[in-house]
């Protein structure tokens, strides 16, 4: 009776509540300080002279206009296209400079799994199915092989954590950088995954009470919600946990670089510094030498240029 | 100096046209598939036909990605150094056809969601089985062996295209037992189809493969040493002529058993159906063609001609295509042999006709579309491209 | 050609999370990485912005004799960076550590210390920030990736900090923008209130806010400096040219960085202006006051920033000039370009819309803050043909072209230096792609490391862009690289010195000198602006 | 509440299945069962009754194609559909017509069924990527749609045409819905499976079976089919293969078909 | 620069992404729970609980067992009774199957492909009228 309570209500409420407000407050927070400069890093031509022709990737790399940042925006968050820019130095034995873009392939086939997955899941969520949420389902699952069908984002997130993992694991630069809640993030969504996973294929619950439940969850039917939390295999109470601590764990870790993405001003801001002038709202007054001052400090050699005419000779 | 592989900038209109261009066939390809298989889009298969062009696309486009490894691999395996400039296009288009020949497999099949049970459900006595390993370990080790490529290791390079030349024999041996071992249609039972589909495979993606080189490097603005593409057509001329040899051989092995003489007949020298342009277009304007563009010797030093020379080989091996699997089944089988027998309620006992509607050309064309899309786009993305092709080996 | 060095002993480490966050102290500093401290005299001339810098300390000291509320100081510094620099704190929270940047940096290449991986540098701030900044910090302390702030944490902020050159090469490749300059920045300033600064930039941050520019040459050095750049284009070409200087009401105000008045080779790109400005007859004037385009305050904060860069907006409006043109110098464009109009809000209303008075071009590009990069302006004039060029002059010179990284990545300044070199020579070849235009490598001496002191540390940082350089030095025989940057000018001779690499250094200007056909020159030219004779008609 | 004991079971097994590639309890044994007591089931064609039937049947309807009760009650049990498009029509059980190939002797012409022949070695099951294709141990060669992929090879490497695809949803072409026999679906290929649902349950209850194309033919009174274990030398079609010449179609390609076609002119 | 309008944007974006199934849930007006056919009969094969979250998996071991194995029967491990190894054993005491499979697979966003080729009593009587 508890336990259904508990895990099936109680901690999930408060997961949401605190990503919820936990995400809001730290955008704010960042939304609070200001861009006192405006800093893109430019990766292609700037827009210039009329005969330098820009091409397609420059307007994209280096945009002028709010529709070249929004495109640059564009292709940075659905294909990641800095991380597609990527290189890897080779020290022995020539030296040499090589595509290594398999941090690219692993990065964009996790979180495309993860979107289908997450859009997969609206099942549960909604009441009726939003018809692309299960369209989009059935063209990504396998059948006549395995009972219930096989859904291959599922499967591919998995394999996509487990090489982010290894990668964390196994090379020397990654490993040195990885902090405990690197690995922590990547652990507890493995055994998010695994943990679905299994429940989709082996360890079945009840899935209409699942239903029943979120769905009670989400319209604030507090009381059938815990009649129902209580029918539920403890199997789902794993998945749901491991997910409220995601939730409530996001707004205070690195996962907050899915929302700060859209906030850098690196990638954000149009490249047309000359063009329109960015104003820094706490732009400080700084008393330097003026004109005056400076004259008088070398007037005797100002005075000799001023005598010449403002103007140098060659004496040939 | 190492031979430095460089991407394309693509940034030119006329790259961004093309890839539309492809593009848009691709999307036309995939209407026709969706409309065939989901809709009503009449195609002209039927239960004594079952296996149309879109199934005579699987074995071309491994014909044309095993074509093309082997040729990326001779500058490995047999060390022909001045080669090297195009293993890396040659592997990647191995790597684009194989994708699209999976893919005209899943377009092929009538549930391609179950697809996945092919894998599961391993039978040791069905050569499609075996198949579905071959492709896509083959595809694996193509990804592999390109990227040793590109890494630059030169040992693992070597070995790999020995494996992968090796595979690709298997592969497209493979593909040609499908139809070869099939004892129940004399037509098709052949015991010369394994070696006769390496060799039109051979043919097929290095002919593709000189045309590609020629029209990639002229658009690409690259330097490309016309002595490079002349060998090669050398090797394609053996190649269309033992192809030659090999059709004929089996022409005359089929019309010397006279229980096989109206079928022959009927495939060989009966103008009034397709199948007899087929072979004997494959034969004069597939083979005979090209081999006298290569060895004239005005056409011959002129890259254009032998581009068009391979055209027209490649084009024309997919009516071989045509010729080696739809025969057997257009031909009735002899059920009680010695009697000659009419269904009453089906077509068997009769000749059922087979002509391809333009949406199964579509499918098919749209097919090759994903593959040079892919290469289009691989252009842009991976290092494939030499910075300049040249006879002299500048050896580091 | 002399043997080819053996190749530096690049010792990789591969430390575990842990001993990352214990910090490297002044045992641990290595000669020739750790900068020398700031001068009494100028911590004195710019006490209000960098306090406590005329006590008496050494990085190499065990007591670096901070002052008494240090910690708060520094605490106070950091939430004040936090509150006005949204990037700062932004960067703090969203690193994945995903590991892109790590072997983009040229210092971690060439030192192969973990700590010069950009992801780790910032991550020398960042612990600091979860610690007391943020809850996890302060609750899961060291496990979170958050450690006390100590003395010790102090000198290791202020060994790395001070190996970056702000080249921006991570900020390119990582997928979230993520910008170590803007973080290394804002590091030097939090330490800069508590008195720990390097010698280098303060010498030329005090000279220039004095005298105009960072070398500290008085008006009439520069002047002289004017005179014996003319005097050498009399000698070569024959042609005597008067250059402007402080002159009111010229349309144009010419801005360099200061290097160019006397420093090799920056001096022929100085004499290539001068005769360029002379030939097209462009009415413009050089200034004393304004000496300066280079900007060492973007080294180390916003205020010196501003403090150097206001006096060109200043200088501007006191000769009323239309608009301004500014020399070939890499970060000074970063705070040209990005930097000082905002900064300088409102601009002086006496300046006029950029329009080059010899081809009508309206230079739209720097429509508000009136500044015009002279790559632009060369290739705008030589697009009109308004010039004569005689590519063949150049033919002893087979040219590859750097790259500078702020032109680079803060301004998106590739094709004009190219359209220009390409129009000055014959023989023009380019790098490897890695190591060039977006992706380009730093010279290993820019940001505030153009010092003695650091002399290891550059040559390692240079290594990269020296490999690169070898490869078109191998294959196309090239001899002569292009740079726009003032400090590439003085860190690269060294740096090939170092690597053996057979190739000069020279600046665009350099080109368009030598190859332009002066109206009233009137023999043929036989030297180049080197005084090396020039070879014609070979290959 | 569940029973954990089970739900380990089910849980468990499928997990060997999906880990080991294969099911457990799927493994078709390879060959028909050696056991004399498993039937091998057999179907003896008496071309001399049939051909009379058909004979009958076109005089009576004057319909050339006629489709003589066999096949209608195969169609109708076996949910066989009817399409327009002869290309495209899937039939399990056909009618053809047959005379020796020499016109000048104006050969007699007879008639028989062509059906699936539950070959010993069935070449479809020998092709089938999936084993979708599979022979039971009492001989009748089955296909299991739900692991079909429609790839149609088992039609090209079949040397009686027996099989059909359904290029075209069947139930477009159904009328009349037996429940006991399921309509495939679009992209599969189906064909004569011995009626096996009237086999099984016959055989659970302990009855002789009788496909319904054998029944339609007794109840016409024509008794052509016949259907019967001949493992069992006792039972009837043991019993008739003894009394004629009896062949196999297609004897050269070593299928084995265990579809007999009796031939005796018993004139009168 | 703090460019407010466009966080208070994203920040309402975020808020309706995050809501939506709230909003939708409420809009669309579906009971929380659909009404199912009740079943005739005592009990189903096994418990029902376990039906609820197993029924596939028995029916794909009905399959194999059937199709390939050609067995007939299966005894419940629950009751101890025999039941046709066939999904039209279901149809004896589910009458329905829109009502019943279709209504609660629906609900669940979960394709059923079983009636792609099996039948369902509706689907016969729709033939056989």
């Amino acid at each position: 009776m508890i336990g259904g309570a508990v895990f099936g209500v109680v901690i999930p409420y408060v997961a949401i509540a605190v990503f919820i407000v936990g995400v809001i407050y730290k955008i704010i927070g960042w939304a609070n300080s200001a861009v006192p400069l405006k800093i893109p890093t430019t990766c292609g031509q700037q827009y210039t002279l009329p005969f330098l022709r820009r091409n397609i990737y420059d307007r994209f790399d280096c945009p002028q206009t709010m529709w070249e940042t929004v495109g640059r925006m564009f292709f940075e968050i659905f294909f990641f296209r800095s991380l597609f820019r990527n290189t890897r130095f080779y020290y022995a034995p020539q030296m040499k400079y090589k595509d290594a873009r398999w941090l690219w392939l692993f990065g964009i086939a996790f979180h495309y799994s993860l979107l289908l997955v997450l859009i997969d899941h609206l099942r549960f969520f909604m009441n009726p199915v939003p018809w692309f949420s299960s369209k989009l389902t059935d063209g990504l699952s396998l059948t006549g092989v395995f009972v219930p069908t096989l859904y291959l984002p599922g499967l591919l997130i998995v394999v996509a954590l487990a090489l982010l993992w290894a990668r964390r694991l196994f090379f020397g630069k990654e490993r040195t950088i990885s902090l405990p809640s690197d690995h922590f993030v990547l652990i507890l969504l493995l055994a998010i995954t695994i943990s679905g996973n299994l429940m989709r294929y082996f360890y079945k619950v009840d899935l209409e009470g699942v239903k029943e439940l979120i769905l009670c969850l989400s319209t604030f039917n507090v009381a059938r919600a815990v009649s129902i939390a209580d029918t539920i295999g403890p199997v789902l109470y794993i998945h749901l946990t491991l997910v409220s601590i995601l939730l409530a764990y996001f707004p205070f870790s690195k996962l907050m670089h899915s929302a700060g993405v859209f906030f850098s001003p690196t990638r954000n801001m149009p490249n047309d510094n000359r063009v329109h002038i960015h104003i820094n709202p706490w732009n400080p007054e700084v008393k330097g030498i003026t004109y005056e001052q400076y004259y008088e400090m070398y007037k005797d050699q100002l005075d000799e240029i001023a005598e010449n005419g403002y103007k140098v000779k060659p004496e040939v | 100096m190492a031979i430095e592989f460089k991407k394309i900038n693509g940034d030119s209109p006329g790259y961004f046209a093309i890839v539309l261009v492809f593009a848009a066939v691709v999307a036309i390809g995939a209407i026709s598939y969706l409309a065939n298989h989901f809709g009503n889009a009449p195609d002209d298969m039927s239960q004594r036909v079952p296996w149309g062009i879109v199934n005579g696309a699987i074995p071309y486009y491994i014909g044309l990605s095993a074509g093309s490894l082997i040729l990326s691999a001779l500058a490995g395996v047999f060390n022909i150094k001045k080669y090297k400039v195009f293993s890396r296009m040659a592997a990647f288009l191995a790597i684009a056809w194989i994708v699209v020949a999976i893919l005209s497999i899943v377009m092929d099949i009538g549930k391609p969601l179950h697809l996945g049970g092919a894998t599961l459900y391993f039978n040791l006595t069905s050569i499609f089985s075996w198949n579905a390993f071959l492709y896509s370990s083959y595809f694996v080790v193509c990804a592999i062996y390109l990227i040793a490529m590109f890494e630059d290791k030169q040992t693992a390079t070597r070995i790999l295209a020995g494996v992968a030349v090796f595979w690709a024999v298997m592969v497209h041996s493979g593909t040609g037992a499908i139809y070869g071992y099939i004892y129940s249609r004399e037509l098709y039972h052949s015991v010369l189809l394994p070696p006769l589909f390496i060799v039109c495979a051979t043919s097929s993606g290095l002919g593709l493969l000189m045309a590609t080189i020629y029209l990639t490097f002229k658009y690409t603005g690259r330097k490309l040493d016309p002595d490079l593409v002349r060998s090669l057509s050398k090797v394609f001329l053996g190649l269309i002529l033992i192809l030659a040899y090999f059709l004929v051989d089996e022409m005359f092995e089929k019309g010397y058993m006279p229980g096989l003489q109206r079928a022959i007949h009927f495939v060989f020298l009966d103008p009034s159906q397709s199948i007899f342009w087929c072979f004997w277009l494959l034969l004069i304007v597939g083979i005979g063609l090209p081999a006298f563009i290569v060895v004239y010797p005005r056409t011959g030093r002129d890259l254009r001609w032998l581009s068009i020379g391979g055209i027209i080989h490649a084009a024309m091996i997919y009516a071989e295509r045509f010729y080696l699997i739809v025969p057997g089944e257009v031909f009735p089988r002899e059920y009680l042999p010695g009697y000659t027998m009419t269904s009453l309620n089906t077509l068997e006992g009769s000749i059922v006709s087979y002509t391809p509607t333009p949406i199964e050309w579509a499918q098919v064309i749209g097919l090759f579309a994903v593959g040079y899309l892919i290469f289009l786009i691989g252009l842009k993305v991976f290092a494939i491209l030499p910075e300049e092709a040249t006879e002299e080996v500048i050896e580091e | 050609m002399e043997e080819q060095p053996e190749v530096v002993k690049i010792e990789q480490k591969f430390p575990s999370w842990r001993d990352m966050l214990k910090p490297v102290t002044e045992k641990d500093f290595k000669h020739g990485f750790y900068h020398y401290p700031i001068l009494k005299r100028d911590a004195e001339y710019l006490k209000d912005y960098i306090p406590f810098g005329t006590r008496d300390w050494d990085p190499l000291d065990k007591d670096w004799k901070l002052p008494e509320d240090w910690k708060e100081r520094f605490l106070n510094a950091f939430k004040d960076k936090l509150e006005k620099y949204r990037p700062f704190k932004l960067y703090m929270d969203i690193c994945v550590r995903c590991g892109a940047c790590a072997d983009k940096c040229h210092y971690y290449l060439g030192t192969g210390d973990p700590k010069n991986m950009p992801v780790a540098r910032a991550e020398l701030l960042r612990s600091i920030y979860r610690r007391y900044f943020t809850k996890s910090g302060r609750i899961f302390k060291e496990w979170a990736g958050a450690r006390e702030l100590t003395e010790d944490v102090v000198k290791e902020l202020y060994y790395y900090l001070y190996q970056c050159s702000l080249c921006r090469r991570c900020s390119a490749f990582c997928p979230y923008g993520i910008d170590t300059a803007e973080i290394v920045w804002r590091g030097r300033e939090i330490l800069n209130s508590i008195g720990v600064t390097h010698r280098f930039t303060p010498i030329s941050i005090a000279a220039c806010a004095r005298t105009g520019n960072h070398l500290g040459l008085l008006p009439g050095g520069m002047a002289g400096a004017l005179q014996s750049a003319a005097e050498d284009i009399a000698e070569i070409t024959g042609v005597e040219i008067e250059v402007p200087i402080n002159k009111k009401g010229a349309e144009v105000l010419f801005v360099a960085p200061s290097g160019d008045y006397f420093a090799t080779p920056h001096w022929f790109g100085f004499m290539g202006y001068i005769m360029f400005f002379h030939e097209i007859g462009l009415d413009y004037t050089w200034s004393t006051y304004a000496g300066e385009g280079g900007n060492f305050g973007t080294f180390q904060s916003y205020e010196l920033a501003k403090l150097l860069n206001q006096k060109i907006y200043h200088e501007a409006e006191r000769l009323g000039v239309k608009w301004i043109i500014g020399g070939e110098c890499g970060h000074m464009w970063r705070d040209k370009h990005q930097f000082m109009a905002t900064m300088n809000y409102p601009l002086p209303s006496t300046l006029e819309d950029p329009v080059n008075p010899i081809t009508g071009t309206y230079f739209e590009n720097a429509a508000e803050s009136k500044m015009v990069h002279i790559a632009e302006f060369v290739a705008d004039v030589i697009k009109h043909k308004k010039v004569k060029l005689d590519k063949s002059r150049n033919d002893h010179w087979k040219v590859t072209f750097h790259d500078s990284c702020n032109p680079a990545r803060a301004m998106g300044l590739f094709e004009e230096p190219r359209y220009v070199i390409q129009s000055c020579c014959n023989y023009f070849y380019e790098m490897p792609e890695h190591t060039i235009r977006e992706k380009t490598y730093c010279c290993g001496s820019g940001g505030g490391n153009l010092t003695e002191e650091v002399m290891d540390l550059r040559m390692r940082g240079g290594m990269p862009r020296a490999l690169a350089l070898k490869e078109v030095v191998k294959k196309h025989g090239v001899n002569f690289m292009c740079t726009i940057c003032a400090q590439d000018k003085a860190a690269f001779p060294i740096l090939m010195e170092y690597w053996k690499l057979p190739v000069e250094i020279g600046a665009m200007m350099e080109l368009v000198g030598n190859a332009l056909i002066m109206k009233d020159e009137e023999q043929e030219r036989t030297l180049d602006l080197r005084g090396n004779p020039l070879k014609r008609g070979e290959e | 509440m569940i029973s954990r004991r089970r739900l380990l079971i089910l849980a468990g097994a499928s997990a060997a299945a999906a880990f080991a590639g294969v099911s457990p309890i799927a493994g078709s044994p390879e060959g028909t069962s050696k056991d004399p007591n498993v039937p091998r089931w057999a179907m003896l064609v008496d071309v001399d009754k049939c051909t009379e039937c058909v004979k009958e049947l076109i005089k009576k309807t004057g319909d050339p194609h006629v489709k003589p009760p066999c096949v209608v009650a195969c169609d109708e049990f076996n949910n066989v559909p009817e399409f327009e498009d002869k290309k495209k029509d899937p039939q399990w059980m056909r009618i053809a017509k047959f005379s020796l190939d020499k016109e000048s002797v104006e050969p007699e012409e007879f008639y028989m069924p062509l059906l699936c022949n539950h070959c010993e070695h069935p070449a479809c099951a020998q092709v089938c990527p999936t084993k979708a294709t599979f022979q039971r141990p009492d001989g009748i060669v089955m296909i299991d749609t739900h692991r079909c992929i429609g790839c149609r090879y088992c039609m090209i490497a079949c040397p009686y045409g027996a099989r059909s695809f359904n290029f075209e949803d069947p139930r477009k072409g159904l009328r009349h819905i037996n429940p006991e026999v399921p309509t495939r679906s679009r992209g599969v290929v189906e064909k004569c499976t011995f009626c096996v649902q009237i086999v099984d349950e016959a055989m659970e209850r302990g009855e002789a079976p009788e496909p319904a194309c054998v029944k339609a033919c007794r109840l016409y009174s024509k008794n052509a089919l016949v259907f019967g274990n001949v493992k069992d030398p006792n039972s009837e079609i043991s019993k008739l293969m003894r009394t004629g010449y009896v062949i196999q179609l297609r004897p050269g390609v070593g299928t084995d078909p265990y579809v007999f076609y009796k031939f005796i002119k018993e004139r009168p | 620069m703090y460019s407010t309008k466009y966080v208070i944007a994203a920040i309402i974006i975020f808020l309706a992404i995050v809501t939506s199934p709230v909003w939708y849930d409420m809009a669309s007006g579906e009971p929380i729970h659909p009404k199912l056919a009740k079943p005739t009969g005592a009990h189903c094969v096994e418990n029902t609980e376990w039906m609820k979250a197993h029924h596939m998996l028995l029916l794909k071991d009905w399959r194999t067992m059937h199709v390939r194995e050609g067995k007939v029967l299966y005894t419940s491990q629950t009751y101890g009774d025999v039941y046709n190894a066939s999904i039209e054993e279901c149809f004896k005491c589910h009458r329905s199957e829109t009502n019943f499979c279709e209504k609660c697979h629906d609900y669940m966003g979960a394709k059923i492909e079983c009636f792609e080729c099996h039948t369902y009593p509706e689907l016969v009587e729709e033939y056989n009228k």
